[in-house]
This record gives structure tokens, C-alpha cells and sequence, in this order.
């Protein structure tokens, strides 16, 4: 294993103190528990939005605090979703008395830590909604499984709420915005190599010269299947063929489309594929209102990228347009 | 004989121990079918525990038990964290206020955890988790206390299920947890929180059965 | 070679062509010769700004075009220094009267061809100057070499040029201030992992799973030495001393430190390198004013990264803190 | 026997084919001191060449390498491009208008090739660049056409020298262009550039040798 850091037990902090100084501004940063808050919280008489996770999909979320979207964020452990007694510390920096909303990534132990935290606030008269993102489609999605993954359009969310949370709007509507931002949101991924956790130490698959895998997750689960290596045409069909066909997104309707890197692939593939999938969306009737290309959830140095649509309104549209300053989106 | 505070606590040492050594096999299993962070988790959390029971010395099994639930959750995180803690919860609660636990009363605190598990996580037996490790374990347990078997017996017996439902976790397609995203790919590797349910519980019963 | 891309011989243009449809409010793309120009360009009786290069350093410089930073960019084939029309071709579309001042990296390639580009512009009537940034300490410098490389610094001086032409400075004073920031930066690289050039399909140079190469430059040249694996804190301070060393930065100097992934070091990482930079300034007495984290000199998907200071002053500081609307700095 | 503008266009398709045989070489020997283009670079630019030769049919000698001179320059790119493409800009000018060019022109036009890459490269010999293939090159032909020798064989002496010249770069130290930014670690590697300029004179010789 090959990575810019020290002791691979420290890394998370050790990264978020670096994050700390390279954003003296924007951030408050505490290591025990591990939080990141805007600088200005708590921002009374505003709903606060908080989300949080473990840690390995940067700037996915601390990089997404700031006005406009989170008002703080709950980094755990590499790939580990973080503590209740986190999540609760957030809470409390970070409520201006209108309330809080979690914004969590459906995997089961996110789920049930922010559901621990969320009991305790509530408990302690802090009024909590949770909203559970889960827009990956390469999962099926069933009663009787663990459910769909929260990805790439968790950022959105995240966005979109954030700037309804600034312009006033209630703990209330804020909730149902966000219900129907995941409602509206589908994603899905790929992966040419796998990430590397610090404190393992090899990567968490193992990938042949010509393989690559489809339908990853962002903790290094391997995919739903491994396939030969295909051009950047054929991979774009492949994630965005059951990304379409879900919703499904038909011709006529206005989406937002978000290609994100998983954290290795440069630039210039990214834009590659950015602009195979417009095409597509194009010869099926569908317009591309809105953009986002970048690494914003990623998977430590993972290879690969990820696709998400999310159907636009004129509401949803103003949102995103709305200025967010954050450390990794700002407009 | 019963278990007192003392031997829940030596249990949980012996716990400890066992999943500090067994930290890179679990990461192993679920770097297989999850995210490779199993053992750590579990090291990290455990060894809070140990600093705990450090500092404290609580008196009765109930309140060791829940000591070890509330580090727990406040230290393992991801699904296992809180799992486990409401395990370690609900037995404590289970346990009531009494110095020490017979062999039905460790029986009972083992089906409580179970339930815990199982509220939260909404998983039956079947589903490739650390369900298929407790509740074998949990009936195990009862057919002994049934017929009056002492606590070392009753958490033998049970560790010895255990062993026998995590193994069973092999062939299986996970249905709950991140295993589950693998579909048909995660079946022909053991599910690591099966596994650890099996390491702590057999910890658990060496120390009982050595202490006595 | 696992890349998202098509073929390998149109990989530039596609990555405009996905750059383009990303970004249309901001850029105007033309593949054949390849420019990108700001979407209001010409603007009139202002200077334009203008750089370029071999292509596979995205976001530099196409990423950098827009209001406040550059009028245009000129993209050559990867890590391939454009071609004299093309460079003229960027000329004539971004020109709005004043002049413009060519941003160009030391290296032969470049050069020359801007040189010659220049030549024909003024030939042609248009007032043209031409800075040669050259920041990499990791080259020796003489009047016998190539001279240093132009890297990372190359960031900071768009930025703070671009927003003194925004404000009305003329050509004269574009040039000067370019000069004065040349001078006044400093950059050292290294590498995990060597890049794969689309056309060539094999890692620029190898390394072992134990060794890292130090002073490396940006198109896959090897470093000047390579170097058993390091922790983060090694692996700065190899970068820092020799800047430090090179200006040199001493006590009480104000800077803008700017922490600088090569593509496939992920934010992570990076932070954590940043952090221990940050440490180190703080022990000798350096003051950190500004600080830029993130991938904007990379080298395709190269593992690494680079440090960049530059010493600031009252004027430097404003027109860096100046805003700024590109595809990838906005603030 | 002299060289007429066919000859010269012959003599560059004949170096766009060598380029492109030897695309993989130079782009391996660039990989190993520089940045892996030069093989792509040359290929580009002889193509664009030959495809401007496909179209346009240039009178004189002069007038065929003043065409190739602008092409190269807008489509080579890097440092060879506007080296190259200089070094046939002179020798274009130095041809005249004639419509043959004898032993003494050629070996004329080499010279002025070469003085058009030190002007703007600035290199000379013993810096491990193009200019260590050109420079002997140039003084045979000079040698070579003092003795009234034909234009075939000015051009055969002068592939002969650069091809003995580009060889010797392998030990030297480069003090320009990338290779430069390596020190010491430049030794032991043939200059890609002084491998391509000499895999061009031979074509070009040889193409000469062989029409007449
Ligand atoms: N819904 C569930 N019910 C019971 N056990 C579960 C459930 N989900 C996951 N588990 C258990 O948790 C284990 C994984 O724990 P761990 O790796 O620590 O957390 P995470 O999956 O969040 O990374 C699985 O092997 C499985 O035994
Ligand atoms: N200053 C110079 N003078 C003469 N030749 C040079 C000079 N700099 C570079 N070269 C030649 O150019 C070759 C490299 O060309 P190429 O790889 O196409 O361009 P780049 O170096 O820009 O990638 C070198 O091998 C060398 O022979
Ligand atoms: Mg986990
Ligand atoms: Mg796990
Ligand atoms: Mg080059
Ligand atoms: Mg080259």
C-alpha cells in the first residue's frame, strides 16, 4: 500500500485537521468525536441540515459544509459509519431551534447509528427528521433486503435542501423536499480498480488487467458483476440504461446530470464520459438542465466514475442554482 | 455454579483478547463480501470496553453488561456497533438487578440480545448475519437451561452452536447487511459478524468454564 | 491500460467536447485546433489572459477560462505543447483591443511555439507579452539547461493576472504583476504512481510497491530521485525544504500555500499532507494567508502530489481573494 | 545527379513512412528520458505532410520543403515541431528557387536546417538533442559536397554521420530539452531526437540513391 498519510490509524483525523487549516473560514473542526461544523453555527431560526458517514468518499460530506448546504457533517471511520454520541454532538453545534434534518446514506449501520442519535436528540427536545437517500440502482430493491445504497445523489440532496433549509423553509418542508429530491434521484457505478483501506492495507478487490467491475458500491464492495474492459460509450450505456429505465426518465423530461469520479479517475475521462452520456440523454429526448462533474463521492483512490440523474423542476432547479459556499461546491 | 460481575467482566476481557487476534481474519471475511472493516471495528470497540472495565468496576453482571453495550455503541459504529450494543443492552436489562446469573438466567440474557439484534436489524435466520450465529445459539442455550444446566453449560452449549450456525453461513446469499448488494456473489464466504458472534461467545465460555 | 475513454487518438477532443457540454454558460470550444475561450470573449478594452499547453493536466488550463481568470485556453495533444495557429487562433477570438499576455510553462515545446504564435500575432498587429513560468525547484536552474519547469505555480498566476486585467490594468501592468509572481513562487512534485499516456497504453516509468520518485515533473518525466516509500511527514518536508530553501521563505514571510493532487491522490490524502505542510510553515515562523487544496496541475492519473508557496503581499492577496467564475475555481 | 521537387516530395514520403514504422521506438525511447511523444508527434506531422503532398504539387525544391516546413509547424506540436519545422523553413530558403538541387545545394540546405534549430533551441553538440545527429550530418555533406559529390551522395554521407552521431547520444548527459530535467538518470538513453533526424536522412537518402 502506497498512500500519503502517517500512522494509517490516525488518518481521519490527521485529514481533518489538515481540512481544518485549509479552511479556517467555513469549518469548525473537533477530533473527539470527529465533527465538522460551518463556522457559524448554530444559524438561528434555521433548520439545520446534517449528514454524515464513514469517512473514504471526501469531500462527500464535510467538504459540503457551509452556506447554503450542511450545517455540519459526521465523519466516521474509514468506510464505518459513525457513532451516535457524534451524530448527537453535531446536533447540538450545529440546531439553530428550527429544528434538524438527517440527510443519511441508506446502509444499514448509518441507518441505525443516526436512528440511535436521532432517538437521543429527540429525546433531549430537539425536533429530528430523517430523510435515507438510496438511489443506486444496481441494487434490487426489496422489503426483504437491506435495501438500495446511498450514493452520488446524496450530494444533490444535500445541495438542493441546504439552500431550501437558508431561504427559510421549515423543518416540515424541508423534509418533504427532501423525500422527493430521492424520489427523483437514480444512480449507478463502476470501477476499473479497487480503493485501498488504510488500515487493511491491500485493495478490497482484485481486478484483472481487462476487467472491471459494474454496479460497485463506495466501500469497496464489488459490484453486481465483472465484465471485459468496454470503451467509454459502452460503459456509459451500461450505467445509464437501468439508471433510465428505473424511474423511469422519458423523453421530454429535464435532469440534472452529476458524472462523478470515484476518486482516481482524472479529469479528462470524466469528460469523456460526461459527454458520451449527454449524448445519449440527447437521442432520447432528454435535457440536460443541469451539470456536476467532478470527484465528489468517492472512494478513497478507487478508479471508476458514477452517473446520476435527478429529474428537475423549476423549484429543484432554483435550489441548485441558489449560492452555496462550501469547500468543494461554490457558486 | 453462577456467574457473577467478575466473570461477565473476565468474559469480556477473554472477548477482548479474541478479537484482537482474530482482528485480520474478519477483516478478511469482510473484505470478501462487505467493506474490510469488520475487525476493526469490533478491535476498536472491544478495546474500549477493556479501558472501561479499567476505570469502573460496576457490580452486578446487568450493570457490566450495560457498560459494555453503551461503549460499545459509542465506539464500534457501522452496523455492527449498534447491533451489538443493543445486544449487549437488552441482556442487561434481561439480567436485572441480581450478583449473579444461572444457567437460565444466561440463557434468558442470550435470547433478549438475540431479540435486540433482531429489532433493529429486522433479519431472520437464513439471511447470512450474526443471526445465524446467535439464534442457534439462543435455543441451544434453552434445551440446557431446560434441564438445569449450570451457566458454564448453558454458554458452552451455546458457543458451540454458535460455531455450528456461522460456519452454515458459507453457502448462503446474504439478504441484510452490505453483503447483501453482492446478490449471488456472496455466497461460498462466512459472514463475518456470524463469525465474531461465534468467537465472543466461545471466549465468553472458556472463561466461564475455566474460572470454575 | 484501463482508461474511460474511446479511442485513444481522439481523446482530447472528446474530453472538450464533454467539457463544453458542461459547462456552456462559461466556455466556447473549438476542436480543429482545439481553443477554449471564455463564452463573452471577446471583451473589450481588456486584457485578454491567455495560456495552454499539453493537454492531461485538467482542470489546467481549459478549467481556468472564464471571467476573472483566463480569456482562453489552448489544449495540445497529451503532454504535447499546441501548435502556433492554434495558439493564434485563441489570440484572435479572446483579443478585445488591449493586448494579451500569453501564459506559457518553461518547457522547449512551449516555448517555442508560443513564441512563434506570438511573432505571427504581432506581425499581425496585435500588442502581445509572454511570461514563462518556471517554479520547479526540483530542476536545477542555468543559463546551459532547459531551465525550470513551469508547474503548479502556474495556477496562482492565472488567477491573480486574470483578476488585475479584470480590474482594468493594462498590458503593461498584466505583465509586470506576472512577473512579480513568477518570481515570487515555488513548487516541488512527487510520485506514487507514473501516468499512462492514451497513446503510448504502458506507465510512463515504474515503481515498486516500496518506492516513490521525488522532484518528478508533470508529463510523466521521472524525478530526480527515487526514494524508498515515506510517511506523509517525510514526503512533505522533502518537497518543503528545498522551497523553503530555494526563495528563500524565511520568518515572518505571509504566503498562500497551495497543496496540489496529480490526479489520483485522493482529497484524503491530501489533506493530511496539507495539515503536516501547514505544521511545518507554523514551526518556522511562516504565516499561511491563503491556501488552495485540491487537483488543478495534475498528470493524468498519476498518484502524487506537489506543494506550491508563494510569497503574497497586500496586492497579491486582493487580487487572489478577487472573485472568480471558472469551471474549476469559483469564488 | 541533381534532386527536383518529385525527388524531394519522394524523399518525404518516404520519411513519413520510416516515422511511422518507427513510431513505437520513438515513443519508447521518449518514454524513457522525456514524455513517450515524440514517435506519436513525428507520425502526426509526416502524415499531415503527406496528406498536403496528396493535394498541392509544388513546383521546385524550395517550394516542396517550404511546405512541409508549415506543415510540421502546425501540426507536430511539442518541441520537435517547431524545430523541425524551422530546420525545413531554411532549408527551403536556402534552396532558392532553383528547380534541381546539386550535391553543394543539399549540403547547403542541411547547414541552414541546422543553423535554423540552434537559433531557436539554442542546443549544441554534446547536449544530447537532435542537433548531435544534424551537426555531423552537416559537416560530412559539407565534406562530401567539396569533393563535387553527387546530391545522393552528400545525402548518403550525411545519414551515414547522423546515424553514427545519434548513437553516440546514448552515454551523454542531456543539458536540453525534458531529457534535461533528469541529470544523470539521461545517461544510458539514446536521444529520441537524434534518433528521428537520422531515420529521416536515411530515408531521405535512400529514396535518392534509388531513383537514380
Ligand atoms: N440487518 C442486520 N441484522 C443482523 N446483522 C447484521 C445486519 N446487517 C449487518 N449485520 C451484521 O453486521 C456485520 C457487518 O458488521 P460491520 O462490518 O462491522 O459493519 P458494516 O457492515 O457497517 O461495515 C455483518 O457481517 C452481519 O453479520
Ligand atoms: N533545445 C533543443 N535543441 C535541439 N533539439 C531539441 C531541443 N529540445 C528538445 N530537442 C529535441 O526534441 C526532442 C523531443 O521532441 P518531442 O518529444 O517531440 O517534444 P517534447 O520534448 O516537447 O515532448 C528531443 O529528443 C531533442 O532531440
Ligand atoms: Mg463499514
Ligand atoms: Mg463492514
Ligand atoms: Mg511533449
Ligand atoms: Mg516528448
Amino acid at each position: 500500500m502506497k498512500k500519503i498519510i502517517n500512522d494509517p490509524a490516525n488518518v481521519v483525523g490527521d485529514a481533518l485537521r489538515g481540512m481544518a487549516l485549509a479552511h479556517p473560514d467555513l469549518l469548525h473542526v473537533r477530533t473527539d468525536p470527529a465533527i465538522v461544523v460551518r463556522a457559524d453555527a448554530p444559524v438561528p431560526d434555521t433548520v439545520a441540515v446534517i449528514s454524515g458517514g464513514g469517512s473514504g468518499h471526501e469531500p462527500l460530506h464535510a467538504g459540503f459544509v457551509g452556506p447554503g448546504m450542511l450545517s455540519a457533517a459526521v465523519p466516521g471511520p474509514v468506510f464505518t459509519s459513525p457513532t451516535p454520541d457524534a451524530v448527537q454532538a453535531a446536533i447540538a453545534q450545529a440546531e439553530g431551534g428550527a429544528g434538524t434534518l438527517l440527510v443519511v446514506k441508506n446502509y444499514t449501520g448509518d441507518v441505525l447509528n443516526f436512528e440511535t442519535a436521532a432517538e437521543l436528540a429527540t429525546a433531549e427536545g430537539t425536533d429530528v427528521r430523517t430523510v435515507v437517500v438510496q438511489d443506486d440502482v444496481a441494487v434490487r430493491d426489496s422489503t426483504h433486503t437491506a435495501g438500495r445504497r446511498g450514493v452520488g445523489g446524496t450530494v444533490l440532496l444535500e445541495k438542493i435542501v441546504g439552500a431550501a433549509a437558508r431561504q427559510g423553509t421549515d423543518l416540515n418542508g424541508c423534509h418533504e423536499l427532501a423525500e422527493r429530491v430521492s424520489a427523483r434521484t437514480r444512480s449507478m457505478g463502476m470501477a476499473l480498480t479497487a480503493p485501498t483501506v488504510p488500515h487493511v492495507g491491500e485493495p478490497s478487490f482484485a481486478l484483472g488487467e481487462d476487467e472491471m467491475e459494474i454496479g460497485i458500491g463506495i466501500h469497496g464492495e464489488p459490484g453486481r458483476e465483472r465484465v471485459p474492459m468496454d470503451s467509454a460509450d459502452g460503459i456509459v450505456r451500461r450505467l445509464l440504461d437501468p439508471i433510465l429505465e428505473d424511474l423511469p426518465f422519458t423523453e421530454g423530461d429535464e435532469v440534472l446530470l452529476f458524472t462523478n469520479s470515484m476518486g482516481g479517475t482524472p479529469l479528462m475521462e470524466l469528460y469523456v464520459a460526461h459527454g458520451v452520456a449527454e449524448r445519449l440523454l440527447d437521442e432520447r429526448g432528454i435535457r440536460v438542465r443541469r451539470r456536476l462533474v467532478g470527484p465528489y463521492t468517492t472512494s478513497l483512490e478507487m478508479q471508476g466514475l458514477s452517473l446520476t440523474l435527478l429529474e428537475l423542476d423549476a423549484e429543484l432547479t432554483a435550489y441548485w442554482d441558489a449560492p452555496v459556499q462550501t469547500p468543494a461546491l461554490q457558486w | 455454579m453462577p456467574c457473577t460481575a467478575q466473570d461477565v467482566i473476565a468474559a469480556l476481557r477473554a472477548g477482548a483478547e479474541t478479537v484482537t487476534e482474530h482482528r485480520d481474519e474478519l477483516i478478511r471475511l469482510d473484505r470478501a463480501i462487505g467493506d474490510a472493516d469488520h475487525g476493526e471495528n469490533m478491535d476498536r470497540g472491544f478495546r474500549a470496553v477493556v479501558a472501561q472495565l479499567d476505570s469502573a468496576s460496576p457490580r452486578t453482571p446487568s450493570a457490566v453488561l450495560k457498560l459494555a453495550a453503551t461503549t460499545l455503541i459509542s465506539s464500534v459504529g457501522g452496523a455492527s456497533g449498534p447491533l451489538y450494543g443493543t445486544a449487549f443492552l437488552r441482556a442487561a436489562s434481561a439480567a436485572g438487578d441480581v450478583t449473579e446469573l444461572d444457567g437460565r438466567a444466561v440463557a434468558d440474557a442470550l435470547r433478549a440480545g438475540m431479540e435486540g439484534v433482531t429489532a433493529r436489524g429486522k433479519a431472520v435466520t437464513g439471511d447470512k448475519t450474526m443471526i445465524d450465529a446467535l439464534a442457534p445459539a439462543v435455543e441451544a442455550a434453552k434445551a440446557s437451561a431446560d434441564s438445569d444446566a449450570t451457566a458454564a453449560t448453558v454458554l458452552a452449549v451455546a458457543a458451540d452452536a454458535a460455531r455450528t450456525g456461522a460456519e452454515a453461513t458459507e453457502p448462503m446469499v446474504a439478504r441484510k447487511g452490505r453483503a447483501s448488494y453482492l446478490g449471488e456473489r456472496s455466497a461460498g464466504h462466512l459472514d463475518p459478524g456470524a463469525r465474531s458472534t461465534a468467537l465472543l461467545l466461545a471466549a465468553f465460555a472458556d472463561t466461564v468454564r475455566t474460572d470454575r
